[in-house]
């Protein structure tokens, strides 16, 4: 039994969050119940989703809602959201190059619009407008080109001069003369930022109240398969039967591997190789001050972007570290180039304060997309090769992996990620003008 | 009246009484006196309330009057978030409250503190939602409450500064035990860095007894006479691998802020120990103060903390405080001990100041300062960096590192207890231990790097650690007091305005472990990341969970240890920046720069229509310098070319220039260029201006990954030349004037080169090629008489109509002759023949690269990929911008894009290059544009050729 | 054809600073020294990668590996020149243009170096005579320590002066040397 | 700011070198088939673990060379660190 399994009805569904309910507490002192139960693991599953962060938790939660698959574990070696759910900086936006990817991340950002009220809890979307800078002529093609592809997906994405920039982020510096003079934008008024953490535990209490199981702790340390042409019965033609965890075996007919940083090897478990390299990608929050910068501020040249939270910190983050590594801890070089960039930028917040930093870590593929569906080990499924824009994909994700394990069909939207796509050699357009835009 | 509350001359007393210091508080004047911090300025001012709390805004007073102080964040001018604790008083500085509306003492958002009870942590997560419409409203009102200052982005950047160390020992903290280290190792040879979080050498010591004080100047003097490199009001915010250690140097005299990145062969941690707020109903009421900023007012800046005290002790620090205020003539109504089992109830008071305390035993003493020594929290930091997990120690109630590790070295209140002379024989115990190390690593790197002095002698023994380790003294376990049915909120964290109330309901939800928690409820997120709070959290938590402190564990401190200001951290700033040996004649002579990566060039002089139009009749010439250039040597020069081409190269002649594709290994487009042979075994290549430094390393990796065993020399030499493009009818007729090399056509043909002498400059290249599509030789001359050629040539041309051109004439004539540029007309997935240079793909060379993608795109899929083609729109006068989109007719479906489009002054119609679906790509197809920026769909033609002007190139031939 | 007459070459340093007789640091321009690129795969001048020497009054130096540049007045190092086995695969480039070389001298040029570069400057991590290749202000340098042995005030100072000779790509000379002398205000750099 | 143990220089700061990746093999163009071409292509092992991979010293030797980096800890080894005593991670 979990510690403190309180406060839920006879229909095992605790109450909705609401400021009534906040008031009545408030009076009564009472308690909230659970935001998701603690059960002890079973034997077996329909499906085992590994990693219990967005994606995962969003799969389970759309399998449950759209599907009425229920009898689902998601497994986490850590806590929920422990991973790049809660290292990320929490921008969302759908300006991307490519078709396939502009229609992928805009229903994403359709999700995330409704999903205060679909999962009743404030992930606290702020729909501030999204920002990418130009510094060079080149620079202002590709955002033209981005800009003109989303138009014709009706994505609300337009070029603006240095002028408009200026009013609508002040703190800019557009001065012709800086180093990297800002030579126009990309602006994205429908992008802006979100509370990352509360759309993990927004999922995880939505997918709990329908039954799914959330196991944090509890670490896959293999995959077991049987029929495949590699030892173990693993690899292509074999079939998944379970995962083998630091809490025991535990049978499925499906596992989904959702995680990011460790994809490579989870997959490896099932010997399915995957076209990714795991590179750190860092992040940085200053102390809070008076809220001064209204929209997300991304510089592709500079490798670096920046919006301020409601409480007044400015939130940081880059390109990946230039070498391949799985260590989190953030670096010095980082925060230098950093405050360098952003100096340039805004040369007004030099006094504001770097008061912590960290890292996640980011599945990189050869085309900057990620990799969806089933694998040649029948059963095993995967939604990984994030690289530096998971968080923005998680519902959309979870929903098309959710459809793709129920129909077992690989549904449209993600039609253009398949694993295959590296033997055939036809990679996705993003790789086409890769600037990092986050 | 002025400084009320400066107590008389207090032996120890580090203020400067005969130089007052003027400043502002809130507006109003007030003064203080040089060696003052604002804090203790304030406090001898009388000030009680210093800033409100960022939920409730509830009235703060000082806690611990140091760095760490969670209450004492103020703006002092345009700076942000000042820690009035540490910042010492300067002249006429205006400080003012932050956090506070319409005023300190009368804050309107303080009525948050009545609804307090319905705002439990996360309440946010469970309110505003419906309508969802409103959200954007009520987001407004809560980033209100954002806490800090507020940034003046119009006010000027202040100096800052960086520098790179190489200390053999760096220590960090210069307590007795720090210094005693720093000196210890100085005097066993090494070279030292003593860095200091405060403003003077000595730790607890400088408000501790007599014998402390002294203790400290003797070590100070100690350090300074050892050769040590002393940095006060500095701090080690970070350690990073292989010892990459960050200081912070707030004390340069030039900089605001310097940050020094040492690589340091072993670092001492000497960080002392951070005393710990105690958690009882109150706790958070201005007069509550932990026994360290009682003695810090009282014994180091004479400053009174209030009239009547109540003392509740758990340590000897608590005890010397009571002493303190004794000397100091404040009263001292009652003193409790902790280690005696008494314990604190709640702090009672109107919410500008405690005027009296309840104990568990239900007695109740009037006071207006409670002054609490509960614990210590160690301050882990700097070994969480190097990997350890510190263990919490019962009977110390506090965390001790765990591991050891090779190369820091810990000593001092974090490794232990002891007597002033225990700590200091600690401290030098460590100090020649991590000497001893740092000798053998500085042996070790001296060996292996290779433009070090020879080192002699064998590498001296990895020294084991023989230190004699400190005692740890049992401390009473003060994390929480049981404040049962008391109403005033028990704070855990005051930064946040986190109560144990708050912890314990969030870990009843389900937010049950430390990280969960600390998310959740933002406790320890604030300024101070957890070096107060901490510890408490995971104290409450345990409780909550019925667990040890050890078993919940704690969490990573990250870095920095302290904030570091974003202009320390960025320093001075370097832009490299490139410019040709023409560049000063090109400002004089009316150049529009345009920046093209790190090199400034002139896109035009004024008019670049007017520019081609001249060169199309006269002659013009342009500077282009910036091309890559690499000079190649040896036998295998032209295996090489065959590899890294997809065309052939074995038989270009001497004195002959071939045109040239690069590809990945993907077959993906990667750079071209023109490669001429300049004699036996000596070629020049050139590269596009962005590409020449990839190329370069991309060649250098083929020989020396690849294929090792070839003699290839590979030398860059881009402005080594100045190179200049004489274009234009007249340019044969110019350059007769300049050179007696034989220039007749027959002489000296197209696409290929010569060399000699030009404007009397010897050892120059003269090559025939045609980026513009007219007649013109290729100058390559050495680039310290690059600006007399240049010069030469426009007075001999002057009367031939010369005029210079830009980048973007250029641009427009390579347009007009449809050559593609790399980057721009292709991209990321570009496969070589797609870009209409088919011929230039020999599939039947043995390998080059991107040779097997090549082979199998051009047998089987070929029809599937887009197409580089020149199109032209129906209408001539309209120039679709780049990156235009084309449509299947009437519909959104995208086709391809234009990739480069001008107005051509040649042919007075645009002209465009672009990447269109195959099945678009021939020639005479219809093509739909939508047009920038408004949308309009308009028609556009597939060319036959993709030069739009002069397809047989007869002019460049001529 | 009109007769040309070659002028001398020019260096890229153009904007000029006021000189300081005897300041504590010194930063001199001397680009226009002559300079030889020698790329060999057999052993010269007896230096292996990492150090220098005087060869007559030419300095050669070791800067990769498997290659040697040669600085000076023209006749030091054509003289130099003559000392290069041009035996095995050799080759010899003229690299005058392509390189631009400034001196830094004084008691505090390794402090100062320790401001834009990475290097460990102390004597026995960087002795007189050593070669490295480094970062400099972002600009990547040959670093030759090339301490003042004869009495010389004009070039930074008495016998044994730290003196370190940096030679980088002509085209960043000018923003170097810029960024050289505002990084050197706290010593009081001035141009020698 | 990482030490990478360049063979020719000696201890090098990590950004004055580039890294060039895991080590893999190129095969024959002329007898590979696709699958094999794009393993070389686009797979990498990605170990958190002992990893042989190329650095190249961008603005130190310029030589290209393999060294034996831990990508969990990023201690190296073959060549050794002086002393991975140098290293101190955990």
């Amino acid at each position: 039994m979990g510690l403190f399994n309180l406060g839920r009805g006879s229909d095992g569904r605790p109450p909705k969050y609401s400021a009534a309910g906040l008031f009545a507490k408030g009076l009564t002192g009472g308690e909230w119940p659970r935001v998701w139960r603690d059960v002890p693991l079973k034997k077996s599953y329909d499906v085992i989703i590994i990693g219990g962060g967005v994606h995962g938790l969003a799969t389970a939660y759309y399998l449950a809602t759209n599907h009425g698959i229920t009898n689902v574990a998601v497994l986490d070696k850590a806590y929920l959201g422990s991973g790049g759910s809660g290292r990320n900086t929490a921008i969302v936006r759908s300006n991307y190059l490519t078709p396939e990817g502009v229609a992928f991340y805009d229903r994403s950002l359709e999700l995330y619009n409704g999903m205060t009220e679909d999962l009743n809890i404030n992930v606290m979307f702020s729909e501030r407008g999204h920002l990418t800078l130009a510094h060079s002529d080149s620079a202002l093609r590709t955002m033209h080109w981005r800009a003109e592809v989303n138009k014709l997906q009706n994505i609300d994405s337009s070029v603006i001069d240095p002028q408009q920039v200026k009013e609508i982020v002040p703190s800019l510096d557009i001065s012709p003369d800086a180093h990297h003079p800002i030579m126009g934008a990309l602006y994205h008024p429908p992008g802006g930022i979100i509370r990352h953490d509360a759309v993990v535990w927004g999922y995880a209490r939505g997918a709990d109240h329908r039954g799914v199981e959330m196991h944090q702790k509890t670490e896959v340390l293999d995959i077991l398969c049987e029929g495949g042409e590699g030892p173990d019965g693993k690899g292509a033609g074999g079939k998944v039967t379970g995962v083998r965890t630091n809490r025991g075996d535990i049978s499925a007919p499906v596992v989904v591997n959702c995680t990011a940083g460790w994809a490579s090897l989870i997959s490896d478990m099932a010997g399915v190789r995957l076209p990714i390299t795991t590179q750190p990608l860092q992040a940085a929050v200053t102390e809070p001050t008076k809220v001064f910068l209204p929209a997300v501020v991304v510089s592709g040249s500079l490798h670096v972007y920046v919006s301020q939270t409601d409480r007044g910190e400015l939130v940081f983050g880059a390109a990946v570290d230039p070498f391949t590594n799985y260590n989190v801890r953030g670096s010095l070089d980082f925060t230098e180039g950093l405050a360098g960039h952003i100096l340039e930028l805004m040369p007004g917040v030099s006094r504001m304060r770097l008061l912590r930093q960290w890292a996640g870590l980011c599945d990189m593929t050869p085309d900057y997309s990620p990799v969806m569906g089933f694998t040649p080990v029948e059963g095993f499924l995967v939604d990984v090769g994030w690289g530096t824009y998971g968080f923005k994909a998680g519902p959309v994700s979870g929903e098309q992996m959710a459809e793709c394990i129920a129909t077992n069909q690989t549904p449209k939207l993600i039609e253009a990620f398949p694993l295959s796509r590296f033997a055939t050699g036809e990679l996705v357009g993003e790789k086409g003008a890769a600037a990092v835009g986050h | 009246m002025a400084q009320s509350n400066r107590l008389p001359q207090q032996p120890h007393e580090v203020i400067d009484r005969g130089s007052p210091l003027n400043f502002t508080w809130n507006g109003k004047n007030l003064t203080g006196f040089t060696g003052d911090t604002i804090a203790s300025a304030l406090v001898a001012n009388g000030v009680e309330v210093v800033s409100r709390s960022m939920k409730y805004h509830r009235p703060r007073g000082y806690i611990t009057a140091d760095f760490w102080d969670p209450n004492g964040f103020v703006q002092v001018g345009p700076e942000p978030n000042v820690r009035s604790g540490h910042r010492e008083l300067s002249s006429g500085i205006a400080v003012d409250p932050q956090n506070v509306w319409p005023s300190l003492d009368y804050d309107v958002k303080a009525a948050n503190g009545l609804v307090g009870r319905f705002l439990s942590a996360g309440f946010y997560y469970k309110t505003f939602m419906k309508p969802a419409s409103l959200w954007p409203a009520f987001e407004k009102v809560l980033s209100t409450f954002a806490p800090g200052g507020t940034v003046d982005l119009e006010a000027p950047k202040d100096e800052f500064d960086k520098r790179y160390a190489h200390p053999d020992v760096l220590v960090a903290g210069g307590g007795p035990a720090g210094m005693a280290a720093a000196i210890a190792a100085a005097e066993s040879g090494a070279s030292v860095m003593l860095v200091e979080h405060e403003h003077r050498l000595g730790g607890h010591l400088c408000w501790g007894s007599d014998a402390d004080v002294a203790l400290a100047g003797e070590l100070a003097a100690a350090a300074e006479a050892a050769g040590v490199e002393v940095l006060v009001n500095s701090t080690v915010t970070g350690r990073y691998e292989d010892n990459w250690i960050a200081v912070t140097q707030r004390s340069h005299p030039l900089a605001t802020e310097r940050l020094i990145k040492a690589r340091a062969k072993v670092l001492v941690v000497a960080a002392g120990l951070i005393e710990r707020p105690y958690v009882f109903a109150g706790n958070d009421k201005p007069g509550v103060m932990l026994s360290g900023a009682v003695r810090r007012l009282v014994n180091l800046y004479a400053a009174k903390p209030g009239e009547r005290a109540v003392v509740f002790s758990a340590n000897a620090d608590g005890d010397a405080t009571v002493a303190d205020l004794e000397r100091a003539g404040i009263e001292v109504a009652s003193v409790v001990d902790a280690r005696s089992g008494a314990n604190l109830i709640e702090a009672h008071g109107g919410s500008k100041r405690v005027s009296s305390i309840e104990f568990a035993d239900g007695s109740k003493v009037d006071a207006d300062l409670l002054v609490v020594a509960a614990g210590w929290t160690a301050p882990t930091s700097l070994l969480n960096m190097a990997g350890d997990r510190p263990v919490y120690d019962e009977s110390s109630a506090r965390f001790f590192p765990q591991h050891a590790i090779d190369n820091v070295l810990t000593t001092g209140g974090l490794a232990g207890d002891g007597t002033r002379d225990e700590l200091v024989e600690h401290g030098r115990a460590t100090g020649r231990l991590a000497a001893e190390r740092a000798a053998a690593v500085r042996h070790r790197l001296q060996a292996f790097t290779v433009q070090a002095a020879p080192v002699d002698g064998d590498e001296p023994a990895w020294a084991d650690d023989a230190r004699t380790p400190l005692g740890r003294d049992p401390h009473p376990a003060l994390f929480q007091s049981t404040s049962t049915g008391t109403k005033s909120k028990a704070f855990v964290d005051f930064s946040e305005d986190i109560s144990n109330k708050d912890l314990v309901a969030a870990a009843k939800e389900g937010y049950d472990s430390v990280e969960l928690l600390k998310r959740y409820t933002t406790a320890t997120m604030g300024p101070a990341q957890g070096k107060l709070e901490t510890v408490n959290t995971v104290a409450v938590l345990a409780d909550a969970r019925g667990e040890t402190i050890e078993e919940v564990g704690t969490t990573v401190w990250r870095p920095p240890y302290a904030p570091i200001s974003l202009g320390g951290l960025a320093g001075r700033i370097f832009n490299p920046h490139r410019v040709s040996a023409i560049h000063e004649w090109h400002t004089s002579n009316g150049m529009v720069p345009i920046q093209a990566g790190a090199w400034e060039r002139p896109d035009h002089y004024g008019d670049p229509a007017a520019e081609v139009r001249n060169t199309r009749e006269n002659v013009g010439i342009i500077d282009v310098s910036p091309l890559g250039k690499l000079d190649l040597r040896g036998p295998d020069v032209p295996k090489l070319l065959n590899l890294l081409y997809t065309n052939k190269w074995s038989k270009l002649p001497i004195e002959g220039v071939r045109y040239g594709i690069m590809c990945a290994d993907d077959g993906v487009v990667m750079d071209d260029g023109v490669t001429g042979h300049l004699g036996e075994n000596h070629y020049l290549m050139t590269t596009t201006s962005s590409g020449a430094a990839r190329v370069w390393e991309w060649i250098e990796n083929w020989l020396q990954t690849e294929r090792p065993d070839w003699q290839v020399h590979v030398t860059p030499v881009t402005t080594a030349y100045t190179s200049i493009n004489v274009a234009g009818p007249k340019s044969r007729e110019l350059m007769a004037q300049l050179t007696d090399i034989d220039l007749d056509p027959e002489a000296f043909p197209y696409m290929t080169l010569r060399q000699g002498t030009i404007a009397g400059i010897d050892d120059c290249i003269m090559w025939r090629i045609g980026f513009t599509g007219e007649l013109s030789y290729e100058l390559h001359v050495p680039a310290g008489h690059g600006l007399h050629v240049w010069e030469t040539l426009m007075e001999t041309g002057a009367d031939l109509g010369i005029k210079p051109f830009g980048l973007e004439a250029q641009r427009i004539m390579r347009l007009e002759k449809g050559h593609f540029i790399v980057g721009q007309d292709t991209d990321g997935l570009t496969l070589a023949p797609t870009t209409g240079l088919e011929p230039l793909i020999k599939l039947d060379k043995d390998d080059f690269v991107g040779k097997a993608e090549l082979a199998w795109a051009m047998n089987d899929r070929l029809d599937e990929l887009p197409r580089l083609v020149a199109i032209q729109t129906t209408d001539p006068t309209i120039v679709p911008m780049e990156a235009t989109q084309i449509v299947r007719a009437g519909t959104t479906e995208i086709l391809g894009r234009i990739t480069s489009s001008r107005m051509s002054p040649t042919l007075n119609r645009s002209v465009c290059l672009g990447q269109v679906a195959s099945a678009m790509a021939a020639p005479g197809t219809e093509l739909e544009l939508v047009l920038i920026p408004d949308g309009r769909r308009v028609t556009a033609t597939v060319m036959e050729h993709h030069a739009h002007f002069d397809p047989e190139g007869e002019r460049l031939r001529a | 054809m009109p007769e040309h007459a070659a002028p001398a070459m020019v260096s890229p340093i153009t904007t000029s600073y006021p000189s300081v007789a005897g300041s504590p640091l010194t930063l001199a321009d001397e680009s226009t020294l002559t300079k030889t690129l020698v790329r060999s795969d057999q052993a010269q001048f007896g230096l292996t990668f990492g150090h220098s020497r005087m060869e007559g009054d030419a300095i050669v130096a070791a800067t990769r590996p498997d290659e040697w540049t040669i600085l000076g007045a023209a006749e030091a190092v054509a003289a130099a020149e003559a000392a290069i086995d041009r035996g095995g695969f050799t080759s010899v480039i003229p690299w005058t243009h392509g390189r631009a070389c400034f001196r830094l001298s004084g008691a505090d040029a390794s402090r100062m170096l320790e401001k834009v570069c990475g290097i460990d400057w102390s004597d026995h991590m960087t002795p007189d005579g050593a070669v490295v290749s480094a970062s400099v202000a972002l600009t990547t340098c040959d670093i030759i320590r090339n301490d003042i042995i004869r009495n010389d005030i004009a070039a930074g100072g008495a016998a044994g002066t730290p003196s370190y000779l940096l030679v980088m790509d002509r085209s960043f000379a000018q923003y170097l040397f810029d960024a050289l002398i505002d990084a050197g205000q706290e010593f009081g750099i001035a141009v020698g | 700011m990482l030490l990478v143990p360049c063979p020719y220089c000696g201890p090098r700061n990590a950004s004055d070198l580039r890294h060039v990746g895991e080590s893999h093999v190129r095969p024959d163009p002329n007898t590979a088939t696709p699958e094999e071409w794009r393993t070389y292509l686009y797979l990498r092992d990605n170990a958190a673990d002992w990893t042989t991979e190329t650095w190249y010293g961008t603005r130190c030797c310029r030589k290209y060379f393999k060294v034996e980096r831990n990508t969990a800890t990023n201690e190296f080894r073959n060549p050794p660190m002086p002393g991975n005593k140098l290293g101190g991670k955990a």
